[in-house]
């Protein structure tokens, strides 16, 4: 199968799907000739025009409520956030329209939409455009939070994203753009809320997202040399999140150890290890569960530092040999 | 049309149709009065946002528009909600929190919503609903559709980021948009000039390179003329357009308003010499298009409405607690 | 001044093991030793003795060599090359001990160190002086041969273990005073290299200490070499007469007197007190006193080692050495020491924990089995079939309690007893461990078996 | 028309407001919207505005008053209106009435072996651990952690119920330890990563008395211990009272003759005296339902089927297996239960089930040197029946002395339960039973 590039990959699910469906465009700010902060959207404008590929003033809540308000509607849009940090600014409408109108009306209306934005650090682009804040909006009643870890993941969730009838947040990892894997040609969906283990194993789980799946693989290649047999399940959303498949690993290995970017104070890892905590697989743990995250500080400029402000390698390495007493 | 004329109407408008929207007014009034009550007596919980006073601009403002037409309302919204054809037993259904009711009870005062008659519901969030009126209005033009969008919203909204943005937006792309301002002179606790250095929110117009006009929000002839001469630029293509109608709000910002920043002297002379149903009624006198009499059968009928209306409320059914997550997703 | 965590007094087996066990440990140490590295047993002691018996070993076997149907036309040895390898060995060994020292950062001041109770060592190296600070002071002064007041023999010429392997021409009869172990194993020398040797020992018999029946096995074994061996016999004096050197001596109240062209003094040996004549720690007789810990009655300061008595041997002096370490960075070892003996004679004797006697009086319950070398295999192939392994041990609960073994390489042999003991393996564990065949060594299991009632070659 | 001021609610948290101030006096107009009184709430200071116009008839309330929230505070009406001396009630709409109730909390049951579980509480142990020994009903008394500050694992507990001590012992302590009867979990290991050396179970030992006699000692563990609290228990709580008869056994030794072969040929049994024994007693018991009974708490139950505990010595212990329904049993039947759960009990392969349910218990040391004894109680029965040997012995039949085989009967009873007169009573028949064993048949 041919390979393609994560940023590809993002680009060709929405460009199959704009040419089937007329309700799907895209706004955002320097989408347009620009072809986007980061080129997801090179060449888009030339197919398929300004109306559809909707370059926008700098205003992040009127894109967002803008949005909402197409999708209410009747249009299916996607918004290009530049930097998932920006989204500070338009978390009113996506917090307090998006994902509450049709709860709020009783059923009525949907807000078919999805928010792509590209997030992390390991860009030196420092504290406003590094952060990771998908644990904000998987927090929100009424949002679904999507955060793919590989460009074939990338392409079918984006898919299914937009044909979701609910508003997505869809997390793109700026260091991952340029990885490849192998990508069909068609149009494919993968279903919200489907862990997909990276790995298996048998000593230890790692729930690990986004960018922390390719650290964690590397981490579980060297422990394997030591004998020590990891499974990784990524669970690609957040919100739905697939606890069964988790649930299922944590009970095989009696070990979990939880890894993402973002700050591990009230992260998503929380979360996870909070809902392991309450699950039948507690009876099942041999070790406490170990959380691994962002430290509590902005990402910091100097690259040693930014480095040092996230889980690395042997961050993971020494979790996991901790978590088996090693 | 004779009648018309005397009534400087712009537009042609029938008689029954004026009565209608008399009887909409009375609509507003006893709905908003009758809710007062109800959430004195511990009734109905929340909190409410009243509109008695401001009959004018919700009825004016929506007078001439089709069910294929949007608006968006505010925090303030059951006029806009009647105004644009909703069913009264099924708003106060709502403000009773029965199944019932426009939001299945899981809205409330609030957040009502009638997508059928185009009322794209109202915001708790101040401001919140203008963005969403120009994505509304960027799928009427992306769509080819017809319909406008009228985007209500208050004197304190217009200081709101999102105001700005969105004005801006809908002005570059040329959106079939209005964006009606309600300006009832008090935001929560204050005059509005305390929080704004012009004399006419409608000068901010000129910021964003489209019309603005101010009007008597208590007249609803210049209300309904004003919002005409807006919807039709929009529906030509030639853009959003600002007005800002002047009005007044009888009751407090919400139930927990002593209105000290008010004298009881003004409010006096609002209500006794510029109540706008008052006015609306002499004119259609004056007209000849009804009787003191005949004012009076539809003010009764009103309120027979709103009787029957807090009788549906009553006897309809509570939610259950299976209902808690239903609708979180669609 | 500089200071140090800790300074060790002596580089011999105590000191220099410790010292390097210091600095593992990651203490600051420094060493002073105003002789030779490797103290008396690597210069003086075990190692010279061990490669001259060597030596004599090889002598031995070409003498042996026609029962093997060999027949070794002629041979001779240099009593010159073989001190020469002898000292090849030793400076081998003394140059590993040094690299070890360097590697291991330690400090190395050569001198005498005069010790003060502030825990300040004073070295004095030929007209320089300086002086440390230590944390704390291991004291591995060693010993040094001693030499009972004699009448008469300071006017004459003798030596001591300190001078005997350097000896330039083999004598042709020997009179060895003492027949402990230094007098028992030089005497198997000289022996082999053809000198007649006499042994004079006070006691009632050699090695006093050690099991009563592999001492009466020795006895019978040397005499049949020639080595003339008189037991309850007490040295009175010494003469000169012609040249010839006359021993003097009683027994039974009768006197004896011997001619002899050399003496060796080997009664025993005294702590050497050099550097600490002034410290004012406590003696137990003439050995420095010590806790359980080594400390010594000043805090911070230890003894190990000949200092302190206790069992003579290079490797008790290094264990004692890593346990006073152990307790100076407080890791306490509260086990108690296993400390196997060796004999390096023809043949061999090699023991490890308790006599019988001893154990008998400590309380136990004791069950003794002995086997012989006689119908060993190995032994009787390798025509070394003289010797026993003996188990003494607990009757109830099988602890072995001490192990004899008298016979060829006995001392590489005996650790297989030591481990049984130091792991607390019981008669029957030992019983149960499989023995290679053919070898010396099963001799053991085959105790133990004998011992358990279960013996297929003994009973 | 009658119109009520009430006290308005004005936030969600309101209960009461404190009157202020009247704007108006009664007899004044009122027009809708004017103010009539002013009120303090919990969050402000506001006028009470009237819903109504007419004649403030009445006022109920003086400032400084606390009003609650509907309450009426006046009323309105036309001049020919008269409002009564005290204001109605108003009911104000639960607010509350769309929240469900609460579903009740359920009362925990006890489960079974809570108590026992209970020791883990305090225990650092991960989950799978604590699930590892609530499986395997065992506690982690004794067992040595692997995990930092002695965490206990799954490995660790698998191994300690596994009896591979992960307490590392020195052949020599390990030969000591068992033999003086010493756990090796509970000794503290002094030797290399705490390894278990002599020297430790020496230092573990009970200091002995100045005993210089070699002793055995057994340690109170496993079945011993659980016979040992339960004879405690039973000797110390229940009021025992033993009655012992004579039975002449002439009769009952040929009636076990007669049917030996015919039971032996149908069950390859051969039928004992005990057999002999239960039947009688479980006749004789049915007409003496009083001590078929069981005390539990204060009640005394009187238990309707008969279900004969039968004492079996086992290695180092006692177990009682249970012989249902002893009364509706046939002979033959009877022996190859009671044999099959006997040699049940001896090879340790009874179920849990077939040592419960017993409603009197048969201890029998006849075939030892035994006449009389006071068997103890096993509760929550309340009677046990001891069993002696049959021996000849002279007794005096009709004024002359002949032999006859005589068997010792001793009943122990809970005093507390049976009173010494139906006992005796109880007996006193079942001796006529067994002397007369042919009515068994009947």
């Amino acid at each position: 199968m041919r390979e393609l590039t994560y940023l590809e990959a993002v680009r060709e699910a929405m460009s199959l799907e704009m040419r089937k469906n007329d309700d799907v465009f895209l706004m955002g700010e320097d989408i347009g000739v620009y072809g986007g902060a980061f080129g997801v959207t090179r060449g888009m404008i030339e197919e398929f025009g300004p109306e559809r590929i909707r370059n926008t003033p700098i205003s992040e809540a009127g894109i967002a409520g803008a949005a909402v308000g197409s999708a209410l509607t009747g249009m299916r849009p996607i918004m290009e956030l530049q930097f998932s940090d920006f989204i500070t600014i338009a978390l009113d409408q996506i917090v307090n329209q998006a994902a509450k109108l049709r709860y709020m009306y009783g059923g009525k209306g949907k807000v078919p939409m999805v928010v792509r934005t590209p997030s992390g650090s390991g860009t030196g682009a420092a504290a406003q455009h590094s952060q990771s804040l998908e644990a904000w909006v998987a927090h929100i009643p009424g949002l679904k939070v999507v955060q793919p870890s590989t460009a074939y993941d990338v392409k079918g969730l984006l898919k299914a994203a937009m044909d979701d009838d609910n508003p997505v947040i869809f997390y793109e990892h700026k260091l991952l753009y340029k990885t490849s894997s192998e990508v069909p040609e068609e149009e494919y969906s993968i279903p919200l809320g489907k862990a997909d283990i990276k790995r298996e194993g048998t000593d230890v789980t790692i729930v690990a997202s986004a960018i922390m799946v390719h650290k964690a693989l590397e981490a579980a290649a060297e422990l394997e040399k030591e004998g020590i047999s990891v499974e990784i399940v990524d669970p690609r959303t957040l919100v739905p999140l697939d606890t069964e498949t988790i649930i299922q690993s944590v009970t095989k290995t009696g070990r979990l150890v939880v890894v993402h970017e973002a700050v591990k104070r009230g992260g998503f890892g929380g979360e996870i290890a909070s809902m392991i905590a309450e699950s039948e697989a507690f009876d099942y743990l041999d070790a406490p569960i170990k959380r691994l995250g962002g430290i509590s500080a902005p990402i910091p400029y100097n690259p040693e530092l930014e480095k040092a402000a996230v889980p690395q390698v042997p961050d993971i390495i020494n979790a996991v040999k901790e978590t088996l007493n090693k | 049309m004779e009648q018309t004329k005397s009534l400087k109407l712009v537009p042609e408008i029938s008689d029954e149709k004026l009565k209608d929207l008399y009887k909409q007014m009375w609509l507003i009034r006893y709905f908003d009065e009758q809710v007062d009550q109800f959430f004195a007596k511990g009734m109905i919980h929340g909190t409410t946002h009243l509109a008695v006073g401001q009959e004018a601009t919700a009825v004016g403002a929506c007078a001439l528009l089709s069910d294929e037409d949007k608006i968006t309302s505010t925090h303030r919204g059951h006029g806009h909600s009647i105004a644009k054809g909703g069913r009264v037993d099924k708003m106060m259904a709502e403000l009773f929190g029965r199944t019932t009711g426009y939001c299945k009870g899981k809205g409330g005062s609030m957040h009502i919503a009638d997508l059928d008659k185009g009322n794209l519901g109202a915001m708790g969030i101040v401001g919140g609903g203008i963005p969403l009126a120009v994505g509304s209005a960027l799928t009427a033009h992306m769509k080819k559709l017809e319909y406008v969008t009228v985007c209500f919203f208050g004197d304190g909204a217009s200081n709101e980021g999102s105001f700005h943005e969105a004005v801006n937006m809908a002005s570059i792309w040329d959106l079939p948009v209005v964006f009606f301002c309600e300006n009832n002179q008090y935001g929560m606790s204050g005059n509005v000039k305390e929080m704004t250095n012009i004399e006419n929110i409608a000068e901010r117009a000129a910021a964003y390179g489209i019309p603005g006009v101010v009007i008597d929000g208590n007249n609803i002839i210049e209300v309904i003329n004003a919002t005409y001469e807006a919807t039709e630029r929009a529906r030509r293509g030639e853009g959003p357009t600002l007005i800002e109608a002047k009005t007044y709000r009888w009751k407090g910002h919400s139930k927990s308003d002593a209105k000290k920043y008010r004298t009881r002297e003004e409010e006096k002379d609002w209500r006794e010499n510029r109540d706008p149903i008052k006015k609306f009624k002499e004119e259609l006198i004056e007209a000849g298009i009804v009787t003191e009499e005949e004012a009076e059968k539809i003010k009764q009928e009103a309120k027979q409405d709103l009787d029957d209306a807090v009788q549906f409320a009553q006897d309809s059914p509570m939610p259950t607690l299976d209902d808690l997550l239903t609708d979180v997703y669609a | 001044m500089k200071t140090f965590d800790l300074a060790i007094i002596g580089g011999g087996p105590g000191g220099y093991v410790a010292a390097i066990r210091a600095a593992k440990e990651g203490l600051s140490v420094a060493l002073i030793e105003g002789r030779d590295l490797g103290g008396t047993c690597l210069n003086r002691g075990c190692v010279p003795s061990k490669t001259l018996l060597k030596h004599a070993e090889v002598i031995e076997q070409i003498k042996d060599a026609k029962t093997f149907g060999i027949t070794v036309n002629d041979f001779s040895y240099s009593i010159e090359n073989m001190i020469k390898r002898k000292n090849k060995v030793i400076n081998t060994l003394k140059s590993g001990i040094k690299g070890l020292i360097k590697q291991s950062k330690i400090t190395m001041i050569e001198g005498y160190g005069i010790v003060s109770k502030d825990k300040t060592v004073t070295v004095t190296t030929g007209n320089e002086e300086e002086k440390i600070q230590a944390e704390n002071i291991i004291l591995a002064n060693g010993s040094k041969p001693f030499v009972p007041p004699f009448p008469g023999l300071e006017e004459g010429s003798y030596h001591t273990s300190d001078t005997i392997f350097d000896i330039e021409e083999v004598p042709s009869h020997m009179v060895i005073v003492g027949g402990g172990v230094i007098g028992l194993e030089i005497a198997c020398i000289f022996n082999s290299f053809g000198t007649t040797v006499e042994i004079v020992e006070m006691a009632d018999r050699i090695i006093p200490n050690e099991d009563v029946d592999a001492t009466k096995f020795l006895t019978k074994q040397l005499t049949k070499k020639g080595i003339s061996i008189r037991t309850g016999t007490k040295i009175t004096g010494f003469k000169n007469e012609n040249g010839k050197a006359i021993v003097e001596m009683e027994m039974n109240n009768e006197k004896i007197s011997l001619e002899t062209d050399s003496i060796l003094v080997a009664v025993g040996r005294t702590p050497n007190l050099t550097g600490i004549e002034d410290l004012p720690v406590k003696f137990d007789g003439k050995f420095v006193k010590v806790n359980k810990d080594l400390e010594s009655s000043l805090s911070g300061i230890y003894a190990i080692g000949d200092l302190i008595g206790g069992y003579q041997l290079a490797h008790a002096a290094s264990e004692e050495g890593i346990k006073a370490v152990k307790h100076i960075v407080g890791k306490e070892d509260k086990s108690d020491m296993l400390i196997p003996r060796c004999v390096y004679t023809f043949p061999e004797i090699a023991s490890v924990g308790i006599t019988e006697v001893e154990a008998k009086k400590a309380g136990y319950k004791v069950k003794v089995k002995k086997v012989d070398l006689a119908a060993n295999g190995k032994a009787i192939a390798s025509n070394e079939n003289s010797g026993f392994v003996k188990i003494i041990a607990e009757e109830k609960y099988g602890e072995i309690l001490g192990v004899v073994m008298v016979g060829p390489h006995v001392t590489e042999m005996i650790s297989s007893g030591t481990a049984f003991m130091h792991l607390e393996g019981t008669v029957e564990e030992l019983e149960n461990m499989v023995f290679p065949h053919p070898t010396v060594s099963e001799a053991l299991t085959e105790a133990a078996a004998a011992w358990m009632g279960k013996g297929i070659h003994y009973s | 028309m009658l119109k009520e001021v009430f006290m308005p609610k004005l936030s969600s948290t309101m209960e009461v407001g404190t009157l202020l101030e009247w704007f108006k006096a009664e007899g004044d107009t009122v027009d809708v919207g004017e103010p009539i009184f002013e009120i303090m709430t919990d969050k402000i200071n506001i006028e009470v505005e009237s819903y109504e116009e007419g004649i403030l008839l009445k006022k109920y309330y003086e400032v400084d008053d606390e009003i609650p929230v509907n309450a009426v505070v006046a009323y309105i009406g036309d001049k020919n209106d008269v409002a009564p001396e005290t204001p109605t009630a108003i009911e104000a709409e639960d607010e509350t009435a769309a929240t469900a109730d609460a579903p009740e909390a359920e009362i925990a049951e006890n489960a079974i072996n809570e108590e026992s579980l209970d020791t883990n509480e305090k225990v650092r142990a991960t989950p799978a651990a604590r699930r590892v020994a609530r499986e395997n009903n065992t506690t982690f008394n004794g067992v040595q952690g692997s995990g930092p500050k002695g965490r206990i694992h799954e490995q660790d507990i698998l191994d300690a119920i596994n009896n591979k001590s992960n307490k590392l012992v020195t052949p020599l302590a390990a030969k000591i330890a068992a033999d003086q009867g010493i756990d090796i979990a509970e000794v503290h290991g002094t030797g290399s990563r705490g390894k278990v050396v002599k020297q430790d179970i020496l230092n573990n030992q009970q200091p002995q008395t100045e005993v210089t006699e070699e002793v055995e000692r057994i340690k109170l563990k496993g079945l011993r211990k659980a016979v040992a609290d339960k004879m405690l228990q039973n000797a110390q709580s229940i009021p025992h009272v033993t009655l012992t008869t004579d039975v002449d056994m002439t009769r009952a030794i040929e009636l076990r003759k007669a049917l030996l072969p015919v039971i032996e040929s149908q069950t390859s049994y051969r039928v004992s005296y005990t057999e002999i024994i239960m039947k009688a007693t479980a006749s004789t018991l049915k007409q003496h339902p009083r001590v078929n009974a069981s005390l539990i708490g204060n009640e005394i139950i009187i238990n309707k089927s008969i279900n004969l505990g039968l004492a079996v010595a086992v290695e180092d212990g006692l177990i009682v297996p249970s012989v249902a329904n002893v009364d509706k049993l046939g002979l033959a039947d009877l022996t190859t239960v009671s044999k099959e759960l006997g040699a049940k009990a001896r090879h340790n392969k009874l179920t849990p089930d077939e040592m419960k349910g017993s409603t009197f218990t048969i201890s029998n040391l006849g075939m030892y040197a035994i006449d009389g004894f006071t068997p103890i109680i096993n509760a929550p029965e309340t009677a046990i029946l001891g069993v002696g040997r049959i021996v000849e012995k002279a007794v005096v039949v009709d004024g002359s002395v002949v032999v006859r085989p005589i068997m010792v009967l001793s009943l122990s009873f809970d005093h507390r339960a049976i009173d010494g007169a139906p006992a005796a009573a109880f007996l006193t028949e079942l001796k006529e039973c067994l002397e007369n064993p042919w009515a068994l048949l009947v």
